[in-house]
């Protein structure tokens, strides 16, 4: 039995106040934003962050004498100081990225491509979102590589002993995610990242569920890249970061190129300034690195600890209700450390769209879909599942909610099952 | 029991969801067409005979949602015994209705669709009300050039 | 002489109230921010619309059912067509990027590498940002194409017989610009386009500088493909957009992939979404896309005859002048239809630095350098120029404390020349 | 004139940039280096003569503003009779101060120099301040494995 005390409500929550969409009704009901895996809201301190900017500061960067650029470049590098503090790198491995996505695709592009060889292999594992997937596929395609998939068990974590077995010498690149979107699970990756070093693998690491919670330390991860998107950690949109270890960074060649990443230019040829500066052609997002920079200072200021224990809370406490409601199939590893607030489950005879439909007419935002995860859909042989993920600003009332929504479900789809209300009091006992 | 009022679920659609009309794959069939709704991976097969130059038989096969399942099943008792081209057409105008949310005008044989466009405020069902639709309209345009 | 009518003064320009850093004060003077070819200010308008989808409508698009998804696809979708609409385009034409150097090299990428033989011809012009020049260079470099530049005129003009002498039939592509973000040129893109297609040739136009002004009409222009930024036309950082022709679109690879770009994944091989999703891998910059859609907007409200109007007015006004001081070299083509307001200069005796420095200690924000453009540098024979370029909330006393700052600059450093005072009343005489 | 109190542009800036000490390329000289800032294309080129493992001429030539101008003049002065490695070293504890702030614990050598230290407020320029600087570490790297 998870322990209530840990599950505040939203009276108790210290952290909703800060958020002002969650002031929002949605048809008619207070908001339960459940869908944080997508995309986190964002605190007032990240919003005033862009107003501040944009009010006071703004100017392009590099090169501008004037005031205002000088600001703006001093901003614009303290919040890449920020964030190389917040993950335990130096702000020179830091580059800014448009997001996870982008950023992924820059190891792809200027960094595996000229690294593979044909018959070379990359290892990634059957969890991969699509942004940590494809580009590999491609790169391994031009290549002549070969993708292989590390298996996961039926309980949503990853077979070690099948990961172990498919390095080998061959194995160029590992790519893996620290925590699968869908089935919330934690990958031991320092262990990994050992193992593929043993094999001289680069290992590349998908952070986009795991910075949100403070979890990133490139340090301890030991990790060659490292990629998550802003927009999923409390700041703006449109900004992202690829980490790298210095020296593999020299290596890698610029994906894109033009304005600000030059050193010299002639009608010839160009010459590439150095880095982080080399990886960022043309106007940088300055406001969304600014901004980010204001949402690790938030983040900080909770304390990663702290995030940690109020997702296990809720995390069990949602995860028992849903476990005790026979109709529900929850996908991924049961509560406990190896694990994030990413909840994935179905519901008996009902799409997860309708699921999410009927949820949202109640107020509670979920998520229905294959999650840019078609081969762990193909692998949990489903065409999709219904997403609860927890955010900071979430209290016992948001799951309660769900739990409600879901018999609001069954009565509209005139499905059986354990009734919910039951479910939940079951879960709560 | 029916949802509030701006839900999508209205009776109608619920009832043609749970027993879906001309569910069944046609045999023999004159035409086949497959729809896939990539954001959702949710998929339609339809078969149909044509005798005459007119749709004889109709089956609509779904794996997908409430609404993908109901259309398809709408679908399949509206354009039964018309000329492929202009179901196909039908399709044209169903679209439009969605699009900009207009049920005054409506065709006849659509009317008994108009549950269904209450899907234009929910944008990302819309391809779901489409689906079967998409599929009458790859064998017209396939047939299409040979008349 | 310019007519005085034209050039309000501040208290007679009805667009300076609109962007609050104008009230911002600079080593204790006003600000006149005349850096606009770098990077616009923000109109309350725009910075408005992040905080209102921040405060009210965040969430993530595409696939999502929840009311909050729906409605930030919606907006996402209404500021692609509002984009689409300014520029004379169709919504599926339009791709929002993270900027205009996102787009240019989108193109390079994914439809020169691929169109590109060895011996073929790349036909750009000596007044190319870095942005739509090396990008070209690589894919030249990679394919075995050749680069080629038309000349410009000592004028700073494009010369258009060398133009058309350099265009044949080994010509795949041009890329060119529609204004020089240096000279202030605007290039005959219509008839540069006419004479490319002729020999078959792919146009490209680089419309970071135009865009802004309201220019770009892509019917008439008639080009295959076009790139600009946000954040130069009064909207936010990390937001752009390339638009490509329907058919070109269709032909073009994807340089980067991931999620919500796909059709279908499993572990052997992708295949893409429609366009323009096709183009958009991950997570857009939502928030940016729908600000940018406020920044059309207000330029719609404004209107591109009163943009156009004002800045000619002021330019006149300023190049007269800058002219008449016999210490300052001004770099591109007089006043007149054939320009915009960005206008380049040197001081004699002075680098440009020097320049840009001791007039920001006077409140006067300008650029020094070489403005991501050494090619044209080089033609010029210059290390750099200091750049003072005009936005719609730029008034005669902008212009005025230029050169008042510049007869700063000329006792700081003790260099003689008219005096700038008397220049000065000579421009306005 | 002097600037304001936040100018760059010092009395003893403007001086030496108006009229740089050691301006001149050394010959013979027994070391060569040059220094780009990519960010704006202004170079220096340092020579200098090593006569009994210290610098007994130096000349640094510079085509950049005035920044870069007056920084390598007060180099060539401050590290004339010096080791090269400790030249070098000194450039490190300027580049420091500069990063820092620092005006307080200069050493000797580097007095006359405090002025560009105002450079920190200006970072697109702090490059300037470093410039002959950099050509200086370049030289000493290069000897520094042969001793
Ligand atoms: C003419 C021109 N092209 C391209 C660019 C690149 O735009 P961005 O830096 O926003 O990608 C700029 C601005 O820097 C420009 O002025
Ligand atoms: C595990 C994982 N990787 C990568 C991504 C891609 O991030 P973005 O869409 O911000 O580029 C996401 C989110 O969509 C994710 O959850």
């Amino acid at each position: 039995m998870s322990d209530n005390t840990e599950n505040t409500s939203n009276a108790e929550n210290p952290y909703r106040g800060d958020f002002p969409i969650l002031a929002r009704e949605i048809n008619g009901h207070p908001l339960s934003y459940l869908d944080n895996a997508a995309t986190t809201q964002k605190p007032r301190a990240v919003i005033d962050a862009l107003v501040r900017f944009y009010e006071h500061h703004n100017a392009n960067v590099h090169r501008g004498v004037h005031t205002l650029s000088e600001e703006a470049s001093s901003l614009y590098e303290e919040a890449r100081a920020k964030v190389a503090a917040f993950i335990g790198a130096s702000a020179a491995e830091v580059i800014f990225t448009r997001g996870a996505t982008e950023s992924l695709n820059m190891v792809a592009l200027g960094f595996a491509r000229g690294l593979l060889r044909p018959g070379d292999e990359v290892l990634l594992t059957e969890m991969e979102h699509h942004s940590n997937l494809v580009p590999w596929q491609e790169a391994a395609r031009e290549t002549g590589a070969v993708t292989r998939f590390a298996r996961i068990t039926d309980s949503g974590t990853l077979e070690l002993e099948d990961f172990a077995a498919q390095l080998n010498e061959r194995t160029r690149l590992v790519a893996l995610t620290h925590a699968s979107n869908v089935l919330g699970t934690l990958n031991p990756v320092a262990e990994l990242t050992a193992m593929a070093h043993k094999v001289g693998a680069v290992v590349v690491v998908d952070a986009a569920q795991t910075a949100p919670k403070g979890l990133v330390d490139v340090a301890a991860l030991d990790c060659d890249f490292l990629a998550f998107s802003g927009h999923k950690m409390y700041g703006p949109t449109g900004i992202g970061v690829l980490y790298g270890k210095a020296a593999l960074l020299e290596r890698m060649t610029p994906a894109f190129t033009g304005g600000g990443m030059i050193a010299k230019v002639d009608k010839e040829r160009a010459s590439w300034g150095e880095v982080p500066r080399r990886f960022e052609p043309g106007t940088p997002p300055i406001a969304g690195a600014v901004a980010l920079g204001a949402a690790v200072d938030y983040l900080q200021g909770v304390g990663p600890a702290e995030l940690r224990r109020r997702e296990a809370g809720l995390t069990a406490y949602a995860l028992e209700a849903l476990d005790a409601a026979e109709d529900v199939t929850v996908f991924g590893p049961p509560a406990g450390d190896h694990r994030t607030g990413v909840i994935s489950f179905n519901l008996r005879g009902v799409h997860p769209h309708d699921v999410a439909e009927v949820l949202d007419e109640t107020g509670v935002a979920v998520r229905a879909g294959h999650h840019c995860c078609q081969v762990l859909m193909q692998r949990l042989e489903v065409p999709g599942v219904v997403r609860a993920s927890l955010g900071l600003y979430n209290s016992r009332e948001d799951v309660e909610r769900l739990l409600a929504g879901l018999n609001r479900v069954r009565e509209v789809f005139g499905v059986s099952g354990v009734s919910g209300g039951e479910a939940a009091r079951r879960g709560r006992a | 029991m029916a949802g509030p009022e701006h839900s999508l679920y209205r009776q109608v659609i619920l009832e043609h969801a749970r027993q879906p009309r001309n569910a069944e794959r046609v045999e023999p069939h004159s035409h086949v067409a497959e729809a896939v709704n990539a954001l959702c991976g949710d998929e339609a097969e339809v078969t149909l005979r044509l005798e005459n130059e007119r749709i004889a038989a109709i089956g609509a096969r779904v794996r997908g949602c409430v609404i993908s399942q109901a259309a398809a099943s709408l679908m399949t008792e509206a354009v039964r015994g018309l000329p492929l081209a202009q179901a196909a057409r039908l399709g044209g105008v169903f679209r439009q209705a969605i699009e900009q949310g207009e049920t005054g005008a409506l065709p006849p044989e659509l009317i008994p669709l108009a549950p269904l466009i209450e899907v234009r405020k929910h944008r990302s069902r819309i391809r779901c009300a489409l689906l079967a639709w998409e599929a009458i309209e790859t064998m017209a345009g396939e047939t299409a050039p040979g008349g």
